[in-house]
């Protein structure tokens, strides 16, 4: 197998550092890539969609089409992992251990067995319980809010500086993964259950797709923000931004969503009772 | 160890029970509600990262700070009300310097281990206990952090009740332990 | 000035080749722990610096700032493993 | 050639391919076979009702799909086509009710499956008989081939899986291995699948490739039989004896006779093999397969396996026949589709209704049985003059004229190989009749129990045989076909 | 005031160093966490805060709120830096990794 | 584009990617594979793609890592090779 | 609305995906009618489109409205057109038979599982409309990613891995594509396919360009199984849950041979492909030893599903084999075996799901006697198994004419040969199955101790589209005239003659 | 030789990624352990990522972020400037595909690990072939 592969791996890289010899120079600013369909995204992107960040405008309004199956991807492997790891914890053979809390006492219950009756003193614990570091838990406490804001903030901004729905909405799940992983994963899940989470997915990607149909709605074509203009208020111009500032929402939406949804499966192998 | 969790653990309950009945009981006690400080700070960290104050980034700004406090009000302050912020913050920031100039002696301490040729004889990595006087929980993990931060000592852990273990790099970053850092803190969050 | 920058750049590089070493090398995970999160810290300096590079600081700001974050949680699931996994050595062989 | 569009010729496919849901679905045996016959009979009749029309010389067409240029699913009834589709529909009444004898009489399990597929088998006879062309003929003939593959291995036992695997060798995988790459070739030849009055190969490709065409054609028909791909027919005597009958008699392999008939009269055209001198390869490869056939067949002790190598035997003659190129000849050979059939059908039954009386199947323990069985062994003796090709009986007439052609095409060595193989046929059947009426009743091996087989086995083998009688003196309606067909393909 | 930033920089840079050497250097986990967390932090601090400095050359509202923005940074590194330290070094305690003492063998 | 540097994170980067993949630890892997994706973030920038910077920053050295570590949490981290 | 047609196609299913996954939260009832009425109304736009594009030639939609080198496009023309029908119809059916068995498997995930099916299917179905190509790489990724979903959800315990090492396999497939697509920009500086192609000519003797090409057909050959990187499709498509392998086994290799033939015609234009570089007959000799090897490994196959999955190893060889004839005849006889194929594979894998459904299994040990237990299901088979034999007036035979056509117009006798070699070791393989359904009593451990004979069809929602299938092959293969004529006819570019 | 020179010094980015794509894809078709593979295959993928961000890099060129100010007449803005945006819109969609898979190919892995307690792929295959 190794001999094998380096043979395909030898022959592959052969062949490509064959193609590079008629490549135009690394970053040569008059090779086809940058003069042929770019300028017209650098030199128009301001005029049609009022966007400065040209990695923007392309992403969400020239190429929106492309993104909103990007952001499908991303909901369909949430929605893959789900499928694939999630097991209702009824199912397998089950040690649930609870701890009173007074006393700090542990119980196991083997499987078939009943949780105790009042379950307000019990708490559910992880089998490989460890007392929740204060220092860690208390940091992040403090910062996770931050993190959202921050990821809003990147979320809103897409337009004037990198950033947008996508890496808003990585950061808006890191801050969930992180509640999770510095306190445990129930009370994340306290938070954002699962059914909301996988509500939650459906509903960005619904936004984007949405916006699009509704622009073909309003009789455009699939996508095509200008048309919006008399909703938002405003010249066909700024309406390609609210367009794409609507589409980057339900993209971040949709990414922190699927997210929470791949941590939480990939780290408690579908069970959602403890994770990392 | 597992003792000292139980401990902890019990004090946790504890605690977490007296805010219940606090909250309970006296909802209206002094202070701002601790969603709109929440509010407020958040929207103070949203000026400066937007730098644009039109009226439609100011709307999503509030937009958002507002979907951030309904999300995670009760994470920046456990209590549903903050008493005595003000104070305390500018406690706070005045300890900051101290313990800029702490760290920046701690650091060139590190540095001239880190670069003496016979490091390996001039260490001797110990861990230490101590208890610490400290009670709330933002002020000990100041002060772990803190200890972190300065002279060759890092903690390693820290229990609700204020027993700190301590791994120190030599002699000298042993002294120094609790010493002055615990009091500074202790006056900067009101607990003296 | 900017030729500065490239050069303290260029020095943050070798300096993150000798973090890598414990990163590569470490003898243990933690320690490759270690050496990566020191890899993390010097990268949210190089980021602000090739934004002053590029004269398009504010740009880069954000990404230095989302950098720091996630750094800290990628460092945090790491020693998450260790905490409920107890045993550094026992599952290798 | 005048030509009239009419969808007759679907109807009569279709017809029997009709009927099967409804046969499927039945539940009562009785109805199930009323519908048998109401099929068998309204394609009899669809069948007939189109003989008016051939007769005035001219053809009905009817085009299902075009495919491609000149590879249609089309139907064109004429004389040839007319001649089989008479012969084998005509057959299906009589065999039906020979069916229902036989099956009740053993008592066989799955009748519904056997006449599902008796039906498509006969749907697809008529489709061969009335394909316009390489292709429709290779879709019924494959379609054909899968209808039987049921019936054969009806028994659904250990020998029957056997047998149904060499069917299946040999007759799929000369159709697909042989005849598919050759149409293709042909096709990509000439543009045309079209059976044509004088070939539509003529002029497309040299002498090796045609010679190998015709190597790929005739030897990948492989229900004609002819020799070193004749395996399947004996193996395929599992089969219950109806099946044998019809279909090992009648529709399978005269199938592929027609369809080496018609590639080459339709594909090559007589002028063709004519210029390419390839008639005496094919008289010589029927003539080694008559007196093979033959020769095998006297050793058989097995009535049906005897049968099995007569027809291969017979079959080689029609395309002997066609293979002397000489008008008389072909018309031999094509009369011999109509004579072969009801002779050799006759025989089957006969077989068929010893067995059902008696159970016995080989021919040392049938020694008396004309005593009890009179009908039955009359029957079989008229059928095997007329196989032998002995007057009064039809089966004289194709020798004739067969003998005619190969005088015709100056072929001495094929007048030869005739009249020995006449005589070799009157060696094997003769002893049987003999020993049937005319052994001591000491050495009968009958108890005085064993009578006539049922009703409806005996009925149809004595319409058969009679039917054998009459064809000699009134051959009018093959005969007139066949000798269009001569005019049409020699152009004389 | 290029000076000062120079200088900071410089000095940023000769702390990242020690951090780097101090994580080769030092013996084992423990102690290497002592220049990963103190110098690593101290640098970046100094490094950052003479490039918000530098950055206040053109002095505009949004330089400003740049230079505000790297200061955020800072702060942030300041309170997840010390933490991650503990983190780690609470998960090798966990892990049952014995800290080096004086004499042991290099590890 | 700042070449010099490009081409030092290039070098840090394959040896890296090599670092990753011949450790014999998974977690050792995953944290490594944290590594090379600042890197990536890095050589990004230094390339100018600033949005594709950002957003391997968040994805690369943020939720992969954790992803990683949580798949070797619930798998092992041992590996032959 | 109609000149919304080709958007609808793709976004209808795409919305009704995300409301599925809700209403998998909210009411499970609700899944399945959505995702019916989803595949439905793509269904239509489909057959619109198609007769669309059969009056009016070639149908162009820009998305967001940004004109095509800049936006991005779709572009639907005779090709496409009807292999979207195909797509749709074929993913429809399947959907609507294996209602049972899915509500069987899946009763807690319905609705993930509805959601990745049709985001399954509109990946496929995006992928086959679009006229760009680095869209295309992202829907085939929704394609693949989905699929991988699905495949791993099989009960065996094998599923998972077959479906890892599908990623493995699948990623390093579409990465080349990208990579490929990578290389063309670079040369070009464009994406949309029209546009690449009217650039490329004068560049036909760039060695980037040709490695381009060469990586992208390599990845898209990854993706379809063609044979030497055909190693992960078997087990994958034999371990899969029998309703996601009967959408993907007829569909997923399918829809990859399109995007070679998009490739080859479109992009990359026939000048190029048969002309500047000479490759031809050394890729139809590798598809010559695909047919064979493919042929070969399904006689060792000792599974119903894994021989059929071999066959479709074999089945894929046919069609690069015709398409790289370099002639019209082969062209032609590659897209409609394309079509046809679909139709094939959806039939006799609908087949093995009826089997499962019924007798828990699919090995040969559990199809003992199963002409007497389901009779209608196996009649569905047989004539799925001629079809695959090629045996008219099934469409398998017509497509096969075309191939031989092709081969024989070409010269290439070794393609011919092996075209017959499969058919004939397809009529072995398949009757060694009617064998042992037919002549072997069936064991005791499944009959559960009913007697012989009794019959245990398989419930009429899984035969009616079954025999819709069975019936379509037939009126398929009827009417090739028609679909040459009037589309395929078309579809090849007057350069190929 | 100052030929071979110029060519390595302006085309090295291709080359490394080359390297970089090769380390990839070796990992995944050499190595045993099933997450070793997805890692290979995230470099693997990484390196195409950086072959189109070399794609898009321009000499001169800044990053493409228009600088404008606010509600300021805009000024003609010279593509020249400006680094070529489409290809860093391509990765990011390249990115989100990479962990995508990446998440689906992880929730494999542990299935796979709980049902035969192992992550190597011949002490799998060897348990698949015992059965």
């Amino acid at each position: 197998m190794k001999a094998a592969g380096l043979l395909i791996v030898i022959l592959t890289g052969g062949l490509l550092i064959y193609a590079t010899a008629d490549f135009p120079p690394w970053a040569y600013p008059q090779s086809p890539a940058s003069t042929h369909v770019s300028p017209r995204y650098i030199e128009k992107s301001i005029e049609e969609t009022a966007v400065p960040n040209v990695v923007t405008a392309v992403l969400a309004d020239y190429r929106g089409y492309d993104t909103m199956f990007e952001t499908t991807v991303i909901f369909a492997a949430g929605v893959a992992c789900f499928l694939l790891l999630r097991i209702r914890v009824e199912e397998g053979p089950e040690e649930q251990l609870f701890r009173h809390s007074l006393t700090g006492m542990t119980i196991r219950i083997k499987d078939g067995r009943k949780a105790p009756s009042d379950l307000e003193e019990f708490e559910r614990i992880d089998a490989h319980w460890v007392p929740q570091d204060l220092i860690i838990k208390t940091v992040c406490r403090i910062l996770i809010p931050f993190i959202q804001l921050f990821a809003l903030y990147v979320i809103a901004f897409g337009h004037h500086s990198p950033g947008g729905g996508f890496q808003g909405g990585v950061i808006l799940g890191a801050s969930v993964i992180v509640l999770a992983m510095s306190h445990d994963l129930r009370s994340s899940l306290q938070r954002m259950g699962e059914k909301v989470n996988a509500l939650l997915c459906a509903a960005g990607v619904l936004i984007y797709a949405g916006t699009g149909a509704l622009c073909l709605a309003m009789g455009e074509n699939f996508l095509d923000y200008g048309i919006l203009a008399p909703l938002f208020r405003c010249d066909p111009v700024m309406a390609r931004s609210n367009g794409i500032f609507m589409v980057e929402i339900g993209v971040g939406i949709a990414v922190m969503a699927t997210m929470i949804r791949i941590y939480n499966n990939v780290s408690s192998a579908g069970r959602y009772d403890e994770g990392l | 160890m597992d003792d000292r969790e139980i401990r902890n653990t019990m004090r946790q309950q504890r605690e977490s029970d007296e805010s219940d009945s606090l909250s309970a009981s006296l909802p209206e006690r002094g202070g701002v509600p601790a969603s709109i400080v929440t509010f407020f700070i958040l929207f103070s960290l949203w000026i400066v990262l937007s730098g644009r104050f039109d009226l439609f980034h100011l709307t999503l700004g509030v937009l958002s700070c507002v979907i951030v406090t309904l999300f995670s009000r009760d994470l920046l302050f456990p209590e549903p009300r903050a008493r005595g912020l003000l104070g305390a913050w500018i406690r706070f920031v005045s300890y900051v310097p101290w313990l800029l100039y702490q760290i920046f002696l701690a650091n060139l301490h590190v540095l001239y281990l880190s670069f003496h040729p016979r490091m390996m004889e001039l260490i001797d990595p110990q861990i230490v206990r101590f208890q610490s006087k400290l009670r709330k929980d933002l002020s000990l993990v100041t002060f772990a952090n803190s200890i972190t931060l300065t002279p060759g000592t890092i903690t390693v852990y820290v229990s609700l009740d204020g027993d700190f273990s301590v791994h120190a790099i030599d002699e000298k970053s042993r002294e120094g332990l609790p010493g002055e850092m615990e009091d500074r803190i202790a006056r900067a969050f009101g607990e003296q | 000035m900017e030729t500065l920058f490239l050069f303290v750049s260029l020095y943050l590089c070798l300096i993150m080749v000798l973090s890598l070493y414990r990163g590569i090398f470490g003898p243990t995970v933690l320690d490759r722990l270690i050496g990566v999160n020191a890899v993390g810290s010097k990268t949210v300096v190089l980021l602000i610096l090739i934004g002053l590079i590029y004269e398009r600081v504010d740009m880069f700001v954000d990404i230095a700032m989302a950098y720091a974050m996630l750094n800290f949680i990628a460092v945090l699931a790491a020693s998450r493993y260790f905490q409920k996994r107890k045993g550094l050595y026992k599952e290798m062989k | 050639m005048e030509t009239v569009t009419s969808i007759k010729p679907l109807l009569a496919v279709l017809v029997s391919l009709a009927v099967t849901p409804i046969l499927v679905s039945s539940r009562s045996p009785n109805v199930r076979e009323a519908w048998t016959f109401v099929a068998a009979a309204a394609k009899f009749a669809i069948v007939i009702s189109m003989l008016p029309v051939i007769l005035t010389g001219t053809e009905i067409v009817y085009t299902v799909a075009e495919f491609l240029p000149g590879a249609a699913i089309r139907f064109r009834v004429d004389a040839l086509g007319m001649l089989f589709a008479i012969v084998s529909s005509s057959l299906w009444i009589v065999t039906s009710a020979y069916s229902i004898g036989y099956m009740r009489g053993l008592n066989e399990h799955s009748q519904t499956r056997y006449f599902c597929f008796f039906a498509l088998a006969l749907s697809a006879t008529i489709g061969v008989a009335f394909s316009a062309n390489l292709l429709t003929l290779y879709l019924f003939y494959e379609m054909l081939s899968f209808a039987t593959y049921p019936l054969v291995t009806h028994h659904q036992d250990q020998e029957a899986r056997r047998s149904g695997r060499k069917y299946l060798f040999y007759i799929v995988g000369t159709s697909i291995g042989l005849v598919l790459p050759a149409m293709v070739i042909a096709y990509n030849l000439s543009g045309t699948l079209e059976f044509s009055s004088h070939g539509f190969l003529t002029g497309a490709g040299s002498k090796p490739l045609m010679s190998l065409l015709l190597i790929l054609f005739i030897f990948g028909f492989a229900k004609a039989a002819i020799m070193p791909l004749h395996a399947w027919l004996p193996a395929a005597m599992v089969a219950p004896t109806p099946v044998s009958a019809l279909l090992h008699a009648v529709a399978v392999v005269k199938v592929g006779v027609f369809s080496v008939v018609r590639v080459l009269t339709g594909v090559f055209g007589i002028d063709l093999l004519h210029s390419l001198n390839l008639g005496p390869f094919i008289a010589l490869v029927a003539s080694v397969t008559i007196l093979m056939g033959s020769f095998i067949a006297l050793s058989q002790n097995e009535l049906k396996r005897l049968l099995a190598f007569s027809t291969i035997a017979q079959l080689s003659y029609i395309v002997l026949g066609v293979g002397l190129l000489s008008p008389k000849g072909i018309t031999g050979g094509l009369i011999h589709i109509a004579m072969h059939a009801f002779g050799k059908i006759t025989l089957f039954f006969c077989a068929g209704a010893i067995f059902v009386a008696t159970g016995k199947k080989n021919i040392s323990e049938m020694v008396g049985i004309g005593r009890r069985m009179p009908i039955t062994m009359t029957a079989f003796f008229v059928a095997s003059l007329s196989i032998i090709g002995m007057p009064p009986c039809g089966g004289f007439l194709s020798k004739w004229y067969l003998a005619l052609g190969s005088l015709e095409a100056h072929q001495m060595p094929i007048l030869l190989v005739l009249l020995l193989s006449s005589f070799l046929n009157a060696a094997y059947f003769m002893p049987i009749v003999y020993r049937a009426f005319f052994c001591g009743p000491q050495e009968s091996m009958f108890e005085s129990g064993v009578k006539e087989a049922p009703a409806f086995c005996v009925v149809p083998l004595v319409i058969t045989a009679a039917v054998s009688i009459v064809l000699l003196f009134i051959p009018q309606p093959f005969y007139r076909l066949a000798t269009m067909m001569v005019l049409k393909i020699t152009g004389a | 005031m290029d000076f000062v930033v120079i200088f900071f920089l410089v000095c940023g840079l000769v702390f990242f160093t020690g951090g780097a050497v101090g994580i080769l250097r030092f013996p084992d986990f423990y102690s290497r966490l002592h220049p990963a967390g103190k110098l690593d932090t101290m640098g970046s601090l100094l490094m950052m805060g003479a490039l918000s400095l530098y950055n206040l050359h053109h002095f505009t509202l949004g330089n400003m709120l740049t230079s505000l923005k790297i200061i955020l940074i800072v702060a942030f590194v300041f309170l997840s830096s010390p933490t991650a330290i503990h983190g780690i070094v609470d998960a090798g305690m966990r892990a049952g990794l014995g800290p080096w003492t004086k004499g042991d063998r290099r590890r | 584009m700042i070449w010099q540097l490009d081409l030092a994170i290039l070098t840090l980067v394959v040896v890296t990617a090599v670092g990753a993949i011949y450790i014999k630890d998974l977690l050792g892997t995953a944290i490594l594979f944290g590594a090379y994706s600042f890197l990536m973030c890095l050589l990004w920038s230094i390339m100018g793609a600033v949005d594709v910077a950002f957003t391997e920053a968040s994805v690369g050295a943020g939720v992969s890592t954790v992803f990683f570590v949580g798949a070797v949490f619930r798998t092992t981290r041992r590996t032959k090779d | 609305m109609s000149q919304h047609y080709p958007v609808l196609l793709v976004t209808v299913p795409l919305l009704s995906a995300f409301l599925i996954s809700i209403s998998g939260w909210l009411n499970k009832r609700l899944c399945f009618p959505i995702a019916v009425a989803a595949l439905a109304s793509a269904s239509f736009f489909s057959a619109g489109l198609l007769s669309k594009v059969i009056h009016k030639n070639v149908v162009l939609y820009r998305l967001g409205g940004w004109a095509p080198p800049w936006g991005i496009a779709y572009r639907v023309d005779y090709l496409n057109g009807l292999v979207l029908v195909v797509v749709s119809l074929v993913a429809l059916i399947n959907l609507i038979s294996t209602y049972r068995s899915v509500e069987r498997e899946f009763s807690e995930k319905l609705g993930a599982f509805y959601t990745l099916y049709v985001l399954f299917v509109t990946g496929l179905l995006g992928i086959t409309v679009t006229g760009d190509a680095f869209n295309l790489y992202v829907l085939l990724e929704i394609a693949s990613l989905t699929g991988y979903g699905l495949i791993a959800m099989g009960e065996e315990d094998r599923a998972p891995l077959a479906s890892l090492n599908y990623v493995y396999m699948g990623t390093i497939g579409a990465c080349f594509y990208l990579l490929g697509i990578g290389y063309l920009y670079i040369v070009t500086g464009s994406l949309n396919m029209a546009d690449i192609s009217a650039i490329l000519p004068s560049l036909y003797q760039s060695r980037a360009v040709l490695s381009a090409f060469i990586i992208c057909m390599v990845g898209v050959w990854l993706k379809m199984a063609f044979f030497p990187l055909h190693a992960w499709l078997p087990n994958a498509y034999t371990f899969a849950p029998s309703a996601a392998s009967s959408l993907i086994a007829p569909l997923m290799t399918k829809v990859m041979v399109y995007v070679m033939l998009r490739l080859m015609l479109t992009v990359f234009t026939p000048d190029f492909v048969f002309s500047a570089i000479d490759i031809n007959r050394s890729i139809v000799w590798l598809a010559v030893i695909a047919i064979s090897m493919g042929a070969i490994l399904a006689l060792t196959a000792r599974n119903l599903k894994k021989m059929l999955t071999y066959i479709i190893v074999a089945e894929v060889g046919y069609m690069v084999g015709g398409a790289w004839l370099g002639n019209r005849a082969g062209m032609t006889g590659a897209i409609l075996h394309l079509v046809n194929d679909a139709l094939m594979t959806l039939c006799v894998f609908l087949v093995v799901g009826n089997i499962v459904y019924r007798m828990k299994g699919h090995s040969f040990e559990d199809l003992r006697g199963l002409f007497r237990k389901m009779p209608f299901t196996m009649g569905a088979f047989a004539i799925g198994a001629l079809s695959i034999i090629g045996v008219p007036p099934t469409c398998g035979f017509f497509s096969k004419w075309y191939l031989l056509w092709g081969g024989i117009q070409a010269g290439h006798y070794a393609f011919v040969a092996a075209l017959l070699f499969s058919s004939l070791v397809n009529v072995v393989l398949f009757f060694r199955i009617f064998e042992i359904g037919y002549y072997e009593s069936p064991t005791e451990a499944h009959g559960g101790g009913h007697s012989q004979g009794s019959i245990e069809e398989a419930p009429l929602s899984m035969l009616v589209p079954l025999y819709l299938v069975a019936v379509g092959l037939v009126v398929v293969g009827l009417y090739t005239g028609a679909i040459v004529n009037n589309v395929i006819r078309l579809a090849v570019p007057p350069g190929i003659v | 030789m100052t030929q071979l020179l110029s060519e390595i010094l302006t085309k090295y980015n291709y080359w490394i990624y080359i390297t970089l794509m090769m380390i990839g894809l070796y990992a995944m078709i050499a190595k045993n352990n099933l997450v070793k593979k997805i890692v290979g295959m995230n470099i693997f993928q990484t390196a195409i990522i950086l072959f189109y961000v070399s794609i898009g890099s321009k000499k001169g060129g800044t990053i493409p972020i228009i600088k404008h100010d606010h509600g300021a007449a805009s000024h003609v803005v010279h593509a020249a400037e400006y680094i070529n945006p489409l290809p860093h819109v391509l990765m990011l969609t390249a990115i989100v595909v990479s962990v995508a898979t990446l998440g689906v190919a992880l929730a494999l892995a542990i299935k796979i690990y709980h049902r035969y307690q192992s992550l190597e792929e011949d002490e799998i295959l060897a348990q698949i072939r015992e059965k």
